[in-house]
């Protein structure tokens, strides 16, 4: 079972979302990051004072999956959440060793 | 001819009758008028104010830019109604200060009428004033003093700062005497405050990573609805001074509706052309640089002057929060000094330029009086002066009674909401 | 001598002319005054208390709040004019109630007058009187009531507990007979929605988790922002209560603000007395705690005495809540009882002490006249009795009527807002 | 009889007096009433008006909505002044317009009286109304226009549609000669800028992602106050277009609140039954459909009517906006057609109909008079008519000036407060 | 060394850290998440639109543990967080190869 | 490649960030996380009422780097975020399998 984590652009989240439940994916936790990166930040001025907002705002999308849909996975997020602009994000894929369903108590990809 | 002229004259012309009796009639339209001024004006400092200030402050320290304001007229109210008016409006001495007669109030009662007015309607209406030219002190020092010190500041600089300098304008001292023009407190209100702010300011020093760290508002929606609730007080601010609603009340309204409206633009078209972008803090600022700039002349000006008026303060206002301050390089927090001290120096002036007879019977520079003018700008040098110098002694008085005025760097960093308070503005999550 | 009464004299001089020509004069200066306090008394529910009360619940139960507050108000505003004021001001039966000559204020038209000001505004005025009141008992039950029953509760209330007393103390019943004195609503309105609070937080028992799990509120920033408005709608409640723009609206005017400043910098003090930090939820409590307990004596004291009010109120205020809640252990979530309830018996007592004939002709006991302080404890006595053993009924009633008062706990948990309106307060992520 | 005629009657017996020097004479008391009526107007925009419409626009708009509302108050104080009085109140050209005399208010000063009012507070009353009628037609576009557009489409609008319709009904133009009855601005206020609010959009056309996305309310919160403080000052609104503090101010009051509380309730209830759901954003535009529909009927109609008034805005509220809009698939972002042009209309209907001689003297269709409904179709058919061609003229003229009246698909992607003004709302994290 | 990351509802948490704590637990990171999965979210209803929220809002808890405590945990977790429903959430296992405290520089097992 | 997960306090994000770019570090995602430890909550008083606020604020930052660079970033975190104080964090290092660029697609150490 693998772990992935992927760092979007918050506006795209639906479509991402979308692309996920065409390939049957229905679960997922996302959070509200900030990033930093090639992407500049905006400059703001506030009563004449200048200021570099470098951090943006993102969204982390976390999904567990069973290893052999981690390929389809990947592709989908990247087509989905891209738009060819720079800040467009980053997906990691990582190991996960277990899963539990709160719930039921069920491992593994049962828990899925 | 007003309703209550006329009344006297009917009355007059019926029957001999003592004219300490005439002056002494209480007028229900007026008393109305500045009862509901008076509420306008008290709401401009718990409410308008603390919003202005606090939507404008980090936001660690919003709760505490809330409190110093709330604790401002809280203070004002009780020292005003003690010693505050008596110093004030008491019979002059020397035209430097009111005598202490009027401790807690003694000698007025219920009948008693100023004007057209209950006394006591007079004193609350005066009592606002007070209350919220201290609390636009702290505009230049939030986010870093001790709330122990701002109390003890508070009271004292109300006392020794306030009270001399509203007595000389408003209450037969010597500026008034002179003949400055000050309809509703660009001396008393705004350059001393601004004064004050800057001279505190200077004295606490800059906050920890001014000028490196982003600082900003907590909440630009805060302030501008702060902003519109002080346009909303400020009505009662300028129109009440008359102290009746009658047609100098109207053209007062008439006129700080304008200045304000102009100010907001001024200001906004401004930084649009300079920095390419209009912004609401921007708008809301210059709302109340509008504002300020009207409050001395409101009762002596025309639209037209009004108009100008409210376009150089937006101006103004704009360079100097965006270029004086940086180049000098003070830190004056939320701009109390750049916003109030200086639309109100350029307020008392424009009153000495624009004042026109037909208004209140005053004329100033462009109706043939330069006099007027230089009168205005003596009352300008002095008040700057007094409250300058005054404002460094009580600060220093201040710092010696609380042990320093600065919270620990520590607090500093950690917000003074949850340091000083231990509360959080919001807990929304 | 007031405008009006000169310009009697004057006529009087002149004409013969009947009494009843002269009583039915309306005033445009009174009116004026009364229409704006009504305004500003209304202001008071559906902005100042809904800041105050939503801001200290919890999050989750914010809006809820909210559309209590304003549902009071809506529904006082509609039995008010339906049944309400001929319940309270129609003519008496046996000192205890109105009776219905005025159903949809039948009788009473554009060319009605009272005192000095048209009929039309003293309904008014004294509907937004109605509409807090039912708002203010909310206050202990917020977070864990059906907004249905709430309804229903509200309905009831105003009808079978306001009106009755309303009528006892202002509409001609027995305790304003007996000679009570009761200026804007210590008996009427706080020491009735305090102890009809506290019965209703009884039956409804604790919220899931109190005494244990961390209830912050949502938002001190709200909370201070209507405590502020409260004030300043608060003039419009006490001075506004006189019915006209003269000395005694000035005196009361001027001792309500007094007594709010003092009540919130003895709250202040006293909890960073005790607990060492001054919190912007004490002073913006003290505020009302002092407003409250100045209300049934505002127009019959003196500053001095208004000094002292406040100081007791906010020590007595914060003691309440800090302690005599905790010891007792009941769960009156935003301390209707405890703020309202208390300081209400408090003001009520101390009308009956500082009352100064030199304000309206009233006496107290320190001015020689200890029968009034009786009257004032039996009047006090007589409205927790009947409020307590009234709302309890009106309880039962709407608890069988609405089948249970309370939401379903997983509602309770997972908060009013989304569980019962579907909303949530903020969505500024 | 009032005060004032009374006075009038007592002179008139007692010396020969020219009719001219009579009806010149300022009375305190109604000057008093509308200072603060035209202050309470003046807040309903930058303050209600400015929360209720920014809270329900997206949280990335919120500070932009603030923006467009603020500048258009602020470009009505001036259009107004320079040259929108004298266009609506100047001497009649052929009904259609009003004459250029007063440009830059020449001609009043401040003696000038109007009715009993300084003539200076008659000219800032109806300011108010111009500012408040432009910034309410922003309701049905916020989201996605440029704020450049605004401005210019706004000192257009002003000029060319509301300065006539104003003229018309309220200056001595053909409406009113024709006996169309419009207390407070039935069709210059809500049908003037609903339709023109939907003309806008239908041009402007639908928000990206219109009817699939979820396009929440950035803080049911603050449109909640904002729909507290629109009440609030709609007191001034419409009880202040008496111009006095008289029994019919009185009877406009009453009426003003009770359809507030109606259409609340309707709209609360009506929601509660078909969708399950008694929301706080329902009862807050319940409030303000209530207040719309009784502002052209409020100085002619009982209190029955307005209980039907309210009852009926409320559900016509509910249905246009959760029906209508649905169904004819227009993106009026925050409903300034479905409740104020609806609303509006049904409130000039229904003037036609319960019109009551008791209250001013003209009657409806339920009292004998079924001509005047005739009327109200009549003004209602030509004020939607001269809007939507008028405002589509100025529209495109807009369109041409400012080259495109949209913001660039990813600016409202971003959101307008960072893309157009660099702010964020709320920096509370 | 393991990281359990644990997606709970929010009501939860105080259950769930008096347990872990019951188990001598005492250090733990928490982020507000919201949740895509099984459990539907509700019906929002503004001025006629309907909109489907279905991002329900969760927590995560993040636990760093030593490897020989991973089940007593995963159980207490389990047991402490469920009610039963759907959308008691899910628990995930990962690798953990290094551990240092900030404070002390102090690295592996003795900087939990 | 790894992935590096740092709770620090929130004051010294600024001087991490800078600490990071001296030596060539330049993208980071961060998020708004509380913590609970050996460091205490504070009381905060309630209308006489009294809680212990037992979550502390915390920033979480996250940076994906090569392996080889591991050490040289732990250092620098650890270095610049210390204040020798109760609650100054923890840094956990976890392997990554794979990172993916969404903008362009490209994967691995090109990625990053
Ligand atoms: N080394 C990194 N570790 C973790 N997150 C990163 C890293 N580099 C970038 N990110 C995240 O990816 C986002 C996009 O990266 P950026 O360099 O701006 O654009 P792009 O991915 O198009 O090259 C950043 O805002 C940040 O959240
Ligand atoms: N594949 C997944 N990857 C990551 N998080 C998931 C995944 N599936 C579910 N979740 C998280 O677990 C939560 C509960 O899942 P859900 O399917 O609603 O109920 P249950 O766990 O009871 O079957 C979701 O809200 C989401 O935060
Ligand atoms: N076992 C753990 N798992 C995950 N996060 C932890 C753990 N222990 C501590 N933390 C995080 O590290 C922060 C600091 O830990 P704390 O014990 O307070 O101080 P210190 O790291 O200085 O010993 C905590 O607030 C929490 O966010």
């Amino acid at each position: 079972m693998k772990k992935i984590e992927a760092i979007i652009k918050p506006f795209k989240l639906d479509d991402v979302k979308q692309a996920l439940s065409d390939i049957g994916l229905q679960g997922m936790t996302i959070t509200e990051v900030k990033g930093y990166g090639r992407q500049k930040g905006h400059k703001e001025i506030y009563r004449g004072a200048e200021y570099l907002v470098d951090f943006i705002p993102k969204i982390k999308i976390e999904i567990a999956v069973a290893a052999d849909r981690v390929d389809e996975v990947l592709e989908t997020i990247q087509k989905s959440a891209n738009t060819g602009k720079i800040g467009d994000g980053k997906i990691f894929v990582m190991s996960l060793e277990q899963i539990i369903r709160v719930r039921t108590g069920e491992t593994g990809l049962e828990a899925i | 001819m007003t309703k209550k002229s006329m009344l006297l004259t009917a009355v007059l012309l019926l029957m001999p009758i003592s004219s300490a009796f005439a002056a002494d009639v209480i007028d229900s339209g007026d008393t109305a008028w500045i009862i509901v001024a008076t509420a306008l004006v008290m709401m401009m400092t718990p409410a308008g104010l603390a919003l202005f200030y606090s939507g404008m402050s980090r936001y660690k320290n919003l709760l505490n830019t809330f409190a110093m304001t709330f604790v401002s007229y809280c203070l004002g109210s009780i020292i005003w109604v003690v010693w505050g008016y008596t110093l004030t409006f008491g019979p002059d001495h020397g035209g430097l200060i009111g005598g202490l007669d009027h401790l807690f109030l003694n000698g007025i009662d219920v009948n008693s009428v100023s004007g057209s007015i209950p006394t006591f309607v007079f004193v609350l209406f005066q009592l606002t004033f007070a209350g919220i030219t201290v609390a636009l002190v702290l505009g230049s020092v939030v986010d870093r003093m001790k709330f122990s010190s701002w109390i003890v500041f508070a009271t004292l600089w109300l006392t020794f700062i306030y009270c001399p300098i509203a007595h000389w304008v408003w209450g037969g001292g010597w500026m008034g005497e002179m003949g400055a023009l000050d309809f509703a407190g660009g001396n008393v209100v705004h350059i001393n405050a601004g004064v004050a702010g800057l001279v505190l300011a200077l004295v606490l020093g800059k906050r920890k990573g001014y000028g490196r760290d982003a600082m900003f508002p907590s909440s630009v929606t805060l302030t501008a609805l702060g902003a519109a609730l002080l346009w909303f007080g400020w009505f009662g601010f300028n129109a009440g001074s008359q102290l009746a609603a009658d047609g100098v009340a109207g053209s007062a309204f008439l006129v700080t509706n304008t200045s304000a409206a102009m100010g907001a633009l001024a200001w906004m078209f401004a930084e649009w052309y300079f920095t390419k972008r209009p912004t609401v803090l921007g708008i809301a600022s210059g709302v109340v640089a509008g504002l300020v700039a009207i409050t001395p002349a409101a009762g002596f000006v025309n639209l037209q002057a009004s108009l100008i008026i409210g376009l150089v303060a937006g101006v103004l206002g704009y360079f100097s929060v965006s270029t004086l301050k940086l180049k000098l390089g003070y830190d004056d927090s939320l701009d109390a000094f750049g916003v109030h001290g200086l639309c109100g120096i350029w307020g008392a002036l424009a009153t000495g330029l624009f004042a026109s007879p037909a208004i209140s019977g005053a004329s100033g520079l462009f109706y043939g009086n330069p006099k007027q003018l230089v009168i205005q700008i003596v009352s300008i040098v002095a008040t700057i002066a007094f409250t300058a110098i005054g404002t460094l002694i009580v600060v220093y008085i201040t710092k010696f009674a609380t042990g320093g005025l600065r919270v620990e760097l520590d607090q500093e960093v950690e917000g003074l909401d949850s340091a000083l308070h231990g509360e959080r503005a919001f807990e929304i999550g």
